[in-house]
């Protein structure tokens, strides 16, 4: 447990003191999302009924394209061959890895995402519930990814790749996260999805350390 | 086995095998598109457009079964580490994603005349397509290393989680279409199927399956050749400065650990 | 007795063979140092004997255990230094070691660390962030990693790259202090170290030109086939296809 | 005949699924021969010059047993 608090503390420094990137992931999320508007028209009605879909999908985006760098410069400077070497299960670092990523990304999402449902139009029953259904999903949209960022190390083109390794997983989560937010927008009880939701968490959270460790130790051999 | 040894047996095996499989397939395709063209009777519903379905749905199933014997592969590869396995899995890949492609391009040409439209997001549809983007990530990531071991070794890992993710992404799927477009699309599947219509459906498919199986046999084949013309070329076989001085071992040796991996 | 030994080993990186039927052991105490030409396989046996990769062939053990066993305790033995030096730019070369050193599960972090860098002389960077350093300052940075908690195993590769000769001296005081502790060292250098009898092994001398190795192989192969009279059968197939 | 090329008005769509599907599995059949003809070309340009120069190599590891 240790060593889990130990490399978080370390990744969340190393985010802070270089802060640029939750910012930039913040902005991106923010411009992804300004930029439907001018696609669809600025009718209200016409935003207020796309907005949980496109706050979903913009977050999807926004958490992809920080993915990349979770394992990228640790594998460069040699850090992750040292980690790897650590007295410590491999998985345990990765949760912790993982952790800190979904702290300085996922979490500043979940700031960031009603002030864009205002600006979208959406009603406000749905807030609370998308604040909720992001809370359950962005955790899992790391760890998912995280998967993908470590089989990538090493191979060309990386960061388009990862996409495209990622994104088809991420479905579910995309789903049942704008189903979630639809049902509150229509007064009917977004449990069902919610505890879907959880379910996919747990499932990532059970199984997603290992195959980032193996990939890891792959890249790393 | 040694991965640069000739699997001699794996060649034995399916070399004695191959005559056979491809005349079983030839045979089973031309008695399958006699039935599936001109054997089985006009559907009362959807009249001559039924014919597609006879590719249409094995297919679908192909394209399934590629991605469980890819997942099985990697597994395999994970656990006894048999270097055949990734082969397989990394063999299996461009055949699972034509069929799924297939699917995709017969299920539009039937649903045209049918629905009135190419596209509709039906469950089904949409997760086939998502198969289709599994496919094509796997192709992606296995061909984006230097060194193809690690290619296929990343790949069969990736097999393995999309495994997990193929049934949670078929049912959430299945939810969000049920949700979003409740039941107004007409199911492929009749009630019930009738004999003359199931048999070339059968026969189709085990022709299909025969296929898979000829091409993985020509591209596990075609990836040992590769690896042993890798091998050899690493090797320094082609110094001829070396082989006219007599003295080769030292160049070949140097040329061997100098060259990259990859090609 | 031996502690730690490695019998029969074979190492195949990427699709290249780098060396065959390596044997070697190493006493409390010993320092063993390997010599080789480039991509002879320096750096891929002390990755094997770190665990990083498994090797084709053979087992390395330590006190008779194989060390794939118990891969946890092998890696709480031992500290390795690899070609990189694994610094972060913006944190603090304290910080830097901080982690390595909560991994191992230290107690006393801070007196480890002031130690580790007194020792390498470097105790005034303590605060100065990584991108501030000169290649050798990063360079005994790494090293006062390896100084960090209990160890009885020493894997360098190239330790002295972008030390300057006193450098290498302090290192060679080092390797020496913990040779007198009872630890092993293994390393690889390019630079004359001044360690005291160290035991010399040559990874040339395990060096398999892969057309050999490819020959054997066939020879092999070719037993096997002769066993069997429809050996070509496959070939034939293929082509008639 | 006209009526079976047909298919009572959507021979397009039929015989553009079957034409399609017939076509992709027939270049990948194809794309597959050529890669295996073309690697075995090369193999066995490898393995002759590889047989050529057995003896020799067999010579040399006796030498280097033998030291």
């Amino acid at each position: 447990m240790n060593a889990f608090v130990a490399i978080l503390r370390r990744d969340l420094r190393l985010a802070l003191r270089q802060g640029a990137d939750s910012v930039m992931v913040v902005a991106f999320f923010i411009v992804t999302t300004t930029l439907f508007p001018f696609g669809v028209g600025p009718e209200a009605n016409i935003l207020a009924r796309i907005a949980s879909g496109v706050i979903w999908v913009a977050a999807l985006l926004a958490a992809m394209l920080s993915l990349e760098r979770v394992f990228q410069t640790d594998y460069e400077d040699g850090t992750l061959e040292l980690l790897t070497l650590s007295p410590v299960p491999l998985e345990l670092l990765v949760l912790g890895k993982v952790c800190a990523h979904w702290l300085t990304t996922g979490l500043p999402l979940i700031i960031a995402a009603p002030v864009m449902a205002v600006m979208l139009n959406m009603d406000q029953d749905g807030f609370g519930t998308l604040m909720i259904a992001m809370l359950i999903g962005t955790p899992a949209l790391s760890l998912i990814g995280a998967i993908g960022a470590a089989l990538i190390l090493g191979a060309r083109r990386g960061g388009v790749l990862v996409s495209l390794l990622v994104l088809p997983l991420y479905i579910p989560v995309l789903i049942f996260g704008a189903g979630a937010v639809e049902a509150a927008l229509l007064g009917i009880s977004a449990q069902a999805q919610l505890q879907i939701m959880g379910a996919i968490l747990l499932l990532s959270l059970a199984a997603a350390p290992f195959a980032t460790a193996h990939a890891i130790r792959q890249a790393v051999e | 086995m040694h991965r640069f040894a000739k699997p001699s047996v794996f060649l034995k095996l399916t070399g004695a095998m191959m005559p056979w499989m491809v005349a079983l397939t030839v045979i089973l395709t031309v008695v399958g598109l006699y039935l599936a063209l001109i054997g089985s009777p006009v559907d009362y519903q959807q009249g001559n457009t039924v014919r597609i379905m006879y590719i249409h749905v094995p297919a679908a199933w192909m394209g399934l079964f590629c991605y469980v014997g890819m997942a099985l592969c990697g597994a395999m590869s994970l656990i006894w580490k048999h270097p055949l396995a990734d082969i397989c899995a990394r063999a299996t890949a461009p055949v699972g994603a034509t069929f799924t492609a297939l699917t995709l391009i017969t299920g539009s040409l039937w649903g045209e005349p049918m629905w009135g439209t190419w596209w509709v997001w039906d469950a089904r549809l949409t997760s086939m397509l998502i198969l289709l983007f599994l496919y094509l990530g796997y192709i992606a990531l296995v061909n984006a290393f230097d060194d193809p071991e690690r290619g296929s070794k990343a790949g069969s890992a990736l097999a393995l989680v999309g495994v997990v993710n193929v049934p949670i992404v078929k049912f959430s799927v299945d939810w969000w279409n049920t949700l979003h477009q409740p039941a107004s699309v007409a199911r492929m599947d009749g009630p019930s199927i009738d004999p003359s219509m199931l048999a070339p459906l059968l026969i189709m498919a085990f022709a299909f399956t025969g296929y898979y199986f000829i091409i993985l046999v020509l591209r596990v084949r075609l990836e040992l050749n590769q690896r042993r013309i890798r091998a050899l070329q690493l090797s320094g076989l082609f110094d001829e400065r070396a082989a006219a001085n007599g003295d080769d071992d030292a160049l070949a040796y140097d040329q061997g650990h100098n060259a990259g991996a990859g090609k | 007795m031996t502690v730690f030994t490695g019998s029969d080993l074979t190492c195949l990186r990427g699709e290249r063979l780098v060396f065959g039927d390596l044997s070697f052991n190493a006493n409390t105490g010993d320092a063993v140092m390997l010599r080789g030409r480039n991509g002879a396989g320096k750096s891929s046996l002390l990755r094997l004997m770190a665990g990083l990769m498994a090797p084709r062939r053979g087992t390395i053990r330590w006190q008779g255990d194989d060390i794939a066993d118990d891969k946890i305790a092998h890696r709480a033995r031992l500290h390795y230094l690899g070609h990189q030096d694994a610094i972060k730019p913006v944190l603090s070369v304290r910080d830097n070691l901080r982690l390595w050193a909560e991994l191992r599960g230290i107690s006393d972090i801070d007196a480890e660390i002031d130690q580790a860098l007194r020792a390498l002389d470097i105790h005034h960077l303590g605060k100065t962030a990584g991108r501030y350093l000169s290649s050798g300052q990063k360079r005994r940075t790494a090293l006062a990693r390896i100084l960090l908690g209990q160890s009885d195993l020493w894997l360098l590769d190239e330790p002295t790259v972008g030390l300057d000769r006193e450098s290498c001296a302090e290192l060679a005081r080092l390797i020496a202090e913990f040779r007198a502790r009872g630890g092993i060292v293994i390393y690889s250098t390019h630079v004359d170290l001044d360690i005291a009898a160290p035991t010399i092994l040559d990874l040339d001398q395990f060096a398999i030109p892969m057309m050999e190795w490819l020959v054997e192989q066939d020879d092999e192969e070719d037993t096997r086939e002769s066993l069997s009279p429809d050996m070509n059968q496959g070939k034939s197939a293929e082509a008639a296809i | 005949m006209s009526e079976f090329f047909s298919m009572g008005g959507y021979g397009s769509y039929i015989w553009a699924s079957y034409g399609i599907a017939a076509l992709a599995m027939i270049v990948l059949l194809i794309a597959t021969l050529r890669g295996l003809r073309q690697s075995k070309t090369e193999l066995d340009q490898l393995e002759t010059v590889l047989k050529a120069r057995r003896p020799r190599r067999a010579r040399t590891t006796d030498q280097s047993q033998t030291s």
